[in-house]
């Protein structure tokens, strides 16, 4: 059985983690969603998603085009000094920096400018109505004039509950706890963030007793499920897997095809075998049980092949004689791309191919790289994977509005409907909740009738965990990981007693 | 007239042969005696155009050469046959004995029966044409690269000791089979050897033996005086 | 009391396996080589006697059969045959420390990337000789400040013959086995080396001595052996065998001799693959007879070589020789006198 | 003869430097020419949710969008003024990143060399002196095994039955996960599997090349020689047959040292060892310029003195090979 | 004191019986490997990517005799057809290095001098450049495929068996038989086929055998990359990649499979290599009888 005799560790806590961070600089978009320990943002995060004050003092209220935030007083970062307006404004104003290729720049396109208004209050000027600024304001920040400083990235100070003590690239991450917290020392003294990349290895370390908690695929998990002190958690996300179509072309362009394909595949199996049971069936971009979710939008679970052969049938596709169906000379064959290096994707696209060939639909699956996925996009049919759980403008915005048809990884499907562009528009610049909940049920209704997508899974993401704590707190997950993961309080972990 | 006028041979700065003069005309036995160790296989190394000399020069046939080894013209080259000292090295080990008595026949692509029939002159049984060098013994080796030396007919055939490995009675009938191939072609013969007896017996009245000496005792001399001296 | 030691070879034999053929190589080889004794081995080109020196110290390869004995006894009645002893005891207690080997080319049995002197030096401490490896290579003619440094391939063909020489004196083994121990010396080398095999001998060794050189091995053996088509055909007193061998082969080779009258005996060697079944020289014999379709037992011949009425003949001076007509002991005479 | 060396060393000095040019500009143009778009691996997870304007204006900032000759020159002059750029996949200076790692790689390579060196001689030697016995057979199919099997399986392996099974040593890590400082005990215990996985991983061509060569030498006339001489089985094999067989063993010494760079990266990534063997996958998969031009140059050296020593340990190892001289 | 008459047997027998044994059971693996490639793709009525996902992960049993992968593909199958992928990359990309490797060193070491510096140079660059990025562009080059692959592993590998050859040969050329060869006329060409090649022949041999499954790796490599075979056809690297991940929940039969029929081939072939050197080899019975 996996190590439980290893004497607990209260004052330091290993988490292992998969991937590493490229940077520690929030600027550069380390933990732009909340997921740092180091850095804190304006806002945070609830564990239902909802905001709550950080350094700012309250959540504001956004008015039009601008909104204010009114910093929390005494605040100071690691190094001693305190944390003022200006280190807001500038941390904001380095995003915006073009200089600075920040990787997230791009969702901060909204803000016009950023000014310190005086040392407690910062005010952000959009260029447009933009509900979501508020979601944006989770980014950590950063003591003004750091970029220019070198040596920031080596030595990252923030104003979070822990601070760096020392990084070995490729290997580890270690913190400590900020005894001078605003929101309270943390329990955990001593955090590292150990990083291993093969799966396999991360989950005999922990088996070796290394870590304390890691995040693992579901398969790995398998196995520390039902041993003593240890923990399985299972966090939904928002992070959905599907086949996105190319709207223009002569057989995915054809509504019934992609409704065949929708009804054909078997999203209960997908769950079970490939996930390991860790996800949910996906009918739509946004996930069940957050806020956003339009319950209507819901399919069977479970294969209808009956179903899918009937739509071919009546739209006109008959069955050849290689059961392949054509229509009017043309075969009901197209080419699903999955990219190369991902095994989920791969799986998920072998699966469908396989689903669909049942129904007369040949769908050919072809790994490649994204840069040779890329060009093709509007041609072939994508297994892609998106979402996030904290605004619905998020990605959905760029993904189905017309105006970026064909712009890079945005609506590469060229999916063009004059309605959804006015409610996904309507979404972004209203800023009643109860108004925008109407808009996106709108649109995730209409984009289930078009069959935009064959949506087919949202993933879950598995956690073990060694020993008791109280103030686990898993949130529904994003698909990137800036948020953190399970890890996202770990500030807020307590031992239980 | 293979000759060699002035010819110095350095070992990486150790310098072995001293302005060294030497001719072997055809048609003719010409001896050469030294101590163990005084150059006599350099010598014949630079005469069968295997070493490139640091000074001096060799002529063939009034011919001076320019390029050795690889780059000397293969029919220079195969004009002077060299019998190797020592057998054992100077075969490849993956050859069976007919491939190294064939072996400057299939170069020059000529039918292959003056191999075996040269072979069997030396002395060699059928049976071990078909063996690896490590198959047969030293003194049959050596038979074997006297048939090599002799396959394609050359102008000059430098001895280096041919007879250290062979008893009286094949070494009398190897002497017999170079003396007639000598007469029959006017070929010129450089006896390297020892014994100073066999050297006797073998060059026959007349003929020149060249005496080298030790590297450091200074240059070697022209034919007929120094350390050379001629029979009568 | 102790026996002077000796090496007792009795009906060795060794045969080679090859794919079609199989070589007799040494076929019933029966002599021994007695303490304070240097016996010469000679013979044709290829009859087997290296293959016999190998033998004997177990170093043949592994298609070789051997069978038949060697016995190399001790002074103090410690025996080991040669032949049925395991690779080990061969290696730990005999060659080297009581058999010394000069390999006949002697250049291919040095290590091609070691320099002459640390071959030697290694030997000496493997062996547990104090004697120093200059004074080694001085004994054996090498000039140890200029030759011993070399590489093997920068040896000529007489140093690399030296070191071989020094090489197999390292362990100062009982029995030296030299095959051709004078190749590429020059006359006062040989002289030099062969006074101190004769040395090595009068000091209570022993000396198996192969070589073509039979004028060396005039000068120092006590005895000689001449080997003939894989057998060995004739054992004779030194003195003796040069004043009139026994054996018509033997008479043909000392003939043979540049001093002599230089002409090969004719006839060519018979193939050991296919050796026939009688005397294997009958073909070139002209002495032949239907006897000799019988292969001839090495034995005293009819008349005896010692002079009538003297003493009975000792060991060291009896004579053998497998012919069925050998040669009378004067019938030489006039040859050399010619 | 230490002319010889000295004349040779003075050539490849002559070498280097359009080597180094030619090896750097060969990089520029594979990179160019590399199908991975650098601005998307850079921008990660986030490509497919940033702007097209956004990834141009970053190939703007990066000046991807000049012409090759021109970066290259670029690249070449601040290299000339000592600045090796910053690592935009790592966004840190260049000099820091390979500063921070390269100690860590060589640490680990350098301890499987030796290991590898030493390993591979006996087992070679073992298999090659028992020809045909089931120590042979061991060790060879030992060696084909492990060229065959992936390195993750051995180090899995090795981790399961060393850190899980037994607990005798960590299983990854340059120091015990809760350490902030580096303690050279606390290192050199970390640093077991992965030396010892790396140096197992790597060693099969050259345990089957010394077996190969040796099997060749032990038929040669100077083993029958040394034998007769009455030397030890040992001095016979280690001394005069595998000192004569030793030429391409020095050969792959120095040709494998890519190759075991390359088992770098995978055993540094199994074992979460720090160095900069993964750093230069990711530089190459992301197509990080100015990362990539500095590890190859780092390459280039190591391999030209890698060759310059195999060479120089030739003329030792064979003096035969003098006597026509190196070039 | 006894005299007995015992004997010294010959070892030479044994050993080839031996030796032929495995040669023969090497002969007939690599006769029935090949056979499975080249037949059972003809008549096999399993689709090798047919995914079922009812059946996965499927211990090896009477109907899957390797049992099922994840997605529920035969295993089986999917190593006849990986075998068939990746046996074709392997024995091609290796017969491509050590061809380009062997040709290149012996031009540098018969050559010497100025021939010899620039192409051990040449073989200096080559091994400065990242393989895996000089795999990549090779590949991109190319349109990803077999011929890419094989293309890009003989391009980065064959500097291996360059730099051995010429070390070899540079010991070999000063071997007097090579001076005899020259003597009795012989041009540079042929000294190297008739004289270094045989001699270097046992190393590029096993050069080329362990680039086999060297190949098979770089092949898996580049297609986790998008640039080789795509992901989803079987090969053996591929496979046991997808199959490491089940691994730890204990089914061991989608990796091990694969990973044994990279094993097979390579030991057979090995084993061939070798009898065909013992073959070859002069010297093989020359062996002392120890
Ligand atoms: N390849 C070489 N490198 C260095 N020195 C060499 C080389 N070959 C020969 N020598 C040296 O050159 C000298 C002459 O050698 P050479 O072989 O020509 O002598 P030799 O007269 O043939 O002697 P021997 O009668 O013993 O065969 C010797 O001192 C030898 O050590
Ligand atoms: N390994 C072997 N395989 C087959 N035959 C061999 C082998 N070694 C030697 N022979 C044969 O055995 C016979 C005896 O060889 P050996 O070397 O003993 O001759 P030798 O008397 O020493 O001759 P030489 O005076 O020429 O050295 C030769 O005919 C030879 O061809
Ligand atoms: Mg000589
Ligand atoms: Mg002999």
């Amino acid at each position: 059985a996996p190590a439980t005799d290893r004497p607990a560790r209260t004052d330091t806590f290993v988490a292992g983690l998969g991937s590493e961070p490229d940077s520690l600089n929030p600027v550069m978009g380390y933990g732009a969603d909340g997921g740092s320990l180091m850095f804190d943002g304006l806002v945070s995060r609830n564990a239902d998603l909802s905001l709550r004050p950080a350094l700012a003092t309250t959540v504001p209220e956004v008015k039009g085009k601008t909104v204010s935030f009114t910093l929390r007083s005494g605040v100071t970062f690691h190094d001693g000094t305190p944390l003022t307006s200006k280190d807001v404004a500038y941390t904001y104003r380095a995003v915006l920096d073009e200089k600075n290729d920040s990787a997230i720049r791009g969702d901060y396109a909204a803000i016009e400018s950023v000014e310190a208004t005086d040392p407690a209050t910062v005010v952000f000027h959009l260029k447009y109505p933009y509900a979501p600024i508020l979601q944006r304001a989770t980014l950590g920040i950063v003591p003004d004039g750091s970029l220019e400083r070198s040596g920031f990235e080596a030595k990252p100070v923030g104003s979070g509950p822990y601070r760096f003590v020392s990084r070995t690239p490729g290997d580890k991450i270690v913190m400590e706890a900020n005894p001078s917290y605003w929101g309270g020392v943390p329990a955990i003294k001593k955090l590292v963030l150990a990083f291993s990349s093969d799966d396999n290895v991360r989950a005999t370390r922990m088996a070796a007793g290394e870590f304390d908690a890691v995040e693992l695929p579901p398969k790995a998990a398998g196995r520390f499920e039902n041993t003593d002190g240890l923990t399985v958690h299972r966090v939904p996300s928002a992070d959905y897997r599907g086949v996105m179509f190319p709207m223009n072309e002569p057989v995915t362009g054809d509504l019934a095809i992609r409704k065949a394909v929708n009804l054909a595949v078997d999203r209960a199996a997908m769950v079970k075998t490939i996930l390991a049971g860790a996800g949910r069936p996906a009918f739509g971009p946004i996930p069940p049980g957050t806020t956003w979710h339009n319950p209507a939008v819901e399919g069977s679970p479970a294969a209808d092949q009956a179903q899918a052969v009937r739509v071919l049938e009546e739209a006109g596709w008959a069955a050849g004689a290689d059961g392949v169906r054509a229509k009017k000379g043309t075969a009901a064959q197209f080419t699903l791309m999955y990219p190369a290096g991902d095994s989920l994707r791969k799986e998920l696209a072998l699966a469908v191919a396989s689903d669909a060939k049942k129904v007369g639909i040949d769908i050919r699956p072809t790994g490649l790289d994204w840069d040779a996925i890329e060009p093709r996009m509007s041609k072939d049919a994508l297994m892609m994977g998106m979402g996030t759980p904290f605004d619905p403008d998020y990605t959905n915005f760029e993904t189905f509005h017309s105006k970026f048809a064909g712009k890079g990884f945005f609506n590469p499907g060229h999916y063009n409907s004059p309605e959804v562009d006015a409610l996904l528009e309507k979404g972004r610049e209203e800023t009643d909740p109860a108004a925008r909940k109407e808009a996106y049920d709108a649109v995730q209704r209409r984009i289930r009738d078009d069959e935009v997508w064959a949506y087919l899974v949202f993933l879950e993401h598995v956690y073990v965990v060694r020993g008791a704590w109280t103030g686990v707190a898993p949130s529904v997950e994003a698909h990137e990981h800036a948020a953190g993961g399970l890890f996202r309080n770990l500030a807020e972990w307590r031992p239980a007693a | 007239m293979l000759r060699a006028d002035g010819l110095t041979v350095a070992y990486d700065r150790h310098r072995v042969l001293d302005r060294v003069t030497i001719s072997v005309p055809p048609g003719e036995v010409t001896g050469l005696a030294g101590p163990s160790g005084c150059g006599k296989s350099s010598l014949a190394r630079v005469l069968a155009l295997l070493l490139r000399p640091a000074a001096g020069t060799v002529g063939v046939d009034g011919e001076e050469v320019r390029r050795w080894r690889h780059r000397a013209a293969p029919a220079l080259r195969t004009k002077i046959a060299l019998i190797f000292q020592q057998p054992r090295l100077a075969v490849d080990p993956r050859f069976t004995l007919l491939d190294v008595v064939a072996e400057p026949l299939r170069v020059a692509r000529r039918p292959l029966d003056r191999a075996e029939r040269l072979a069997e002159e030396m002395g060699l049984t059928p049976d071990l044409l078909t063996r690896r060098p490590h198959e047969v013994s030293d003194g049959q080796l050596q038979r074997a690269c006297v048939a090599r030396a002799l396959t394609l007919r050359p102008r000059y055939v430098i001895c280096d000791e041919m007879t250290t490995m062979l008893d009286a009675s094949t070494q009398a009938l190897l002497v017999a089979r170079l003396e007639e191939y000598r007469r029959e072609s006017g070929a010129g013969v450089l006896a390297i050897s020892h014994d100073t007896e066999l050297l006797d017996r073998w060059c026959g009245p007349g003929a020149t033996v060249h005496r080298l000496g030790p590297a450091e005792a200074g240059p070697g001399q022209a034919d007929g005086t120094g350390g050379t001296w001629t029979r009568t | 009391m102790t026996a002077p030691s000796r090496l007792r070879v009795d009906g060795l034999t060794v045969r080679f396996r090859l794919s079609d053929a199989t070589v007799q190589a040494v076929t019933d080889a029966r002599f021994e080589v007695r303490q304070g004794e240097c016996l010469a081995l000679v013979g044709e080109s290829g009859c087997g006697k290296s293959v016999m020196a190998h033998a004997l110290l177990g170093l043949l390869p592994g298609n070789a059969e051997v069978t038949g004995s060697a016995w190399l006894e001790s002074g103090d009645g410690d025996a080991v045959d040669l032949v049925a002893a395991p690779e080990e005891v061969l290696a730990r207690s005999v060659r080297g420390r009581r058999i010394g080997l000069v390999p006949q080319s002697p250049a291919t049995h040095l290590t091609p990337v070691r320099t002459a002197r640390s071959q030697l030096e290694e030997a000496l401490r493997e062996l547990g000789n104090p004697a120093s490896a200059d004074d080694l290579a001085a004994r054996a003619g090498l000039s140890p400040a200029a030759d011993l440094d070399r590489y093997p391939h920068e040896l000529s063909g007489g140093m690399a013959q030296r070191v071989a020489n020094a090489l197999a004196v390292a362990g100062d083994p009982w029995l030296i086995l030299a095959d051709e121990p004078t190749s590429g010396l020059d006359r006062p080398l040989v002289d030099a080396t062969m006074a101190e095999l004769r040395r090595l001998a009068d000091d209570g060794r022993a000396v198996l001595l192969i070589t073509h050189d039979l004028r060396a091995a005039e000068r120092v053996a006590d005895r000689v052996a001449v080997m003939y088509a894989s057998r060995v055909v004739s054992v004779a007193p030194a003195a003796a065998f040069f004043a009139g061998p026994r054996h018509p082969y033997a008479a043909g080779l000392l003939d043979a001799l540049p001093s002599r009258r230089f002409t090969p005996i004719p006839g060519r060697p018979p193939e050991l693959t296919r050796l026939p079944g009688g005397c294997a020289f009958l073909p070139r014999c002209d002495r032949a007879s239907a006897a000799c379709e019988r292969v001839p037992e090495l034995a005293e011949p009819p008349e005896p070589a010692a002079p009538q009425g003297a003493a009975p003949v000792s060991p060291a001076d009896r004579q053998e020789v497998a012919c069925h007509h050998p040669l009378k002991p004067l019938e030489l005479d006039r040859n050399v006198a010619r | 003869m230490i002319r010889a060396l000295a004349r040779m060393a003075v050539w490849r000095l002559v070498f280097a430097v359009p080597l180094l040019l030619a090896v750097t500009i060969g990089m520029f143009a594979l990179a160019k020419a590399s199908p991975f778009d650098p601005v998307r691996q850079y921008l990660g997870d986030r490509a497919l949710t940033t702007s097209p304007e956004v990834a141009e204006r970053i190939r703007a900032n990066w000046g991807l969008d000049r012409p090759l000759a021109e970066q290259y020159l670029t690249w070449l002059g601040n290299l000339v003024r000592g600045d090796l750029g910053d690592s935009r996949s790592l966004h840190r200076p260049v000099a820091e990143v390979i500063g921070d790692r390269l100690g860590w790689t060589l640490l680990a390579v350098g301890g499987a060399l030796v290991l590898m060196l030493a390993g591979s001689l006996v087992a070679g030697v073992l298999a090659a002196w028992r020809r045909g016995s089931w120590l042979d057979r061991a060790i060879t199919g030992t060696a084909y095994a492990n060229e065959a099997a992936p390195v993750f399986w051995t180090g899995l392996l090795v981790i399961w039955i060393f850190a899980v099974k037994l607990r005798w040593l960590p299983s990854g890590g340059l120091t015990d996960a809760a350490a902030t400082t580096v303690e050279p005990g606390d290192v050199l215990r970390h640093m077991i599997l992965p030396v010892v996985v790396l140096a197992f991983s790597q060693s099969s061509w050259l345990v089957l090349f010394v077996r190969e060569s040796l099997i060749g030498a032990l038929r040669e006339d100077f083993v029958i020689g040394a034998r007769a001489r009455g030397l030890r089985e040992r001095t016979v094999i280690l001394r005069h047959a595998l000192r004569s067989a030793l030429l391409p063993f020095i050969t792959l010494l120095g040709a494998r040292v890519p190759e075991l760079v390359t088992g770098a990266i995978l055993v540094e990534s199994v074992f979460s060892w720090p160095g900069v063997a993964s750093a230069s996958v990711q530089a190459a998969l992301s197509a990080d310029f100015p990362l990539l031009a500095a590890l190859t140059l780092l390459a280039t050296l190591a391999v030209l003195v890698g060759s310059l020593l195999a060479d120089t340990a030739y003329v030792f190892a064979d003096p035969r090979v003098r006597v026509l001289g190196v070039s | 004191m006894t005299t007995g008459t015992r004997t010294r047997p010959s070892t030479g027998t044994r050993d080839r019986r031996r030796g032929g044994r495995s040669r023969r059971l090497a002969a007939v693996t690599l006769a029935v490997l090949g056979l499975a490639v080249l037949l059972v793709p003809l008549v096999a009525r399993l689709d090798q990517s047919q995914v079922d996902l009812a059946a996965a992960s499927l211990p090896p049993g009477l109907a899957h005799p390797f049992g099922t992968d994840e997605l529920g593909r035969d295993v089986l199958l999917r190593v006849v057809y990986g075998l068939r992928v990746s046996l074709l990359v392997g024995l091609v990309a290796a017969a491509v290095s050590a061809t380009v490797g062997t040709l290149v060193g012996l031009a540098a070491g018969t050559l010497g001098g100025t021939a010899d510096r620039i192409l051990m140079r040449v073989v200096d660059g080559f091994n400065s450049v990242p393989h895996l990025l000089f795999g990549i562009f090779i590949v991109a080059l190319f349109s990803p495929g077999a011929t890419a692959v094989v293309i890009s592993v003989g391009v980065t590998h064959w500097m291996t068996a360059a730099r051995i050859v010429r070390s070899e040969v540079l010991a070999l050329r000063s071997r007097p038989f090579v001076d005899a060869a020259i003597s009795a006329g012989s041009g540079r060409a042929r000294i190297v086929l008739r004289h270094f090649l045989p001699h270097l022949a046992p190393h590029v041999a096993l050069a080329a055998v362990l680039m086999v499954p060297h190949a098979v790796w770089h092949e898996t490599a580049l297609s986790f990359l998008g640039l080789g075979l795509p992901p989803h056809l079987a090969s053996l690297g591929n496979m046991i990649n997808d199959g490491a991940r089940s691994l730890l929940s204990g089914d061991w039969w989608p990796s091990l499979f694969p990973g044994l029929f990279i094993l097979l081939p390579t030991l057979a072939i090995s084993t061939l290599a070798q009898g065909w050197r013992d073959r070859t080899d002069p010297r093989r019975r020359s062996e002392l009888q120890l």
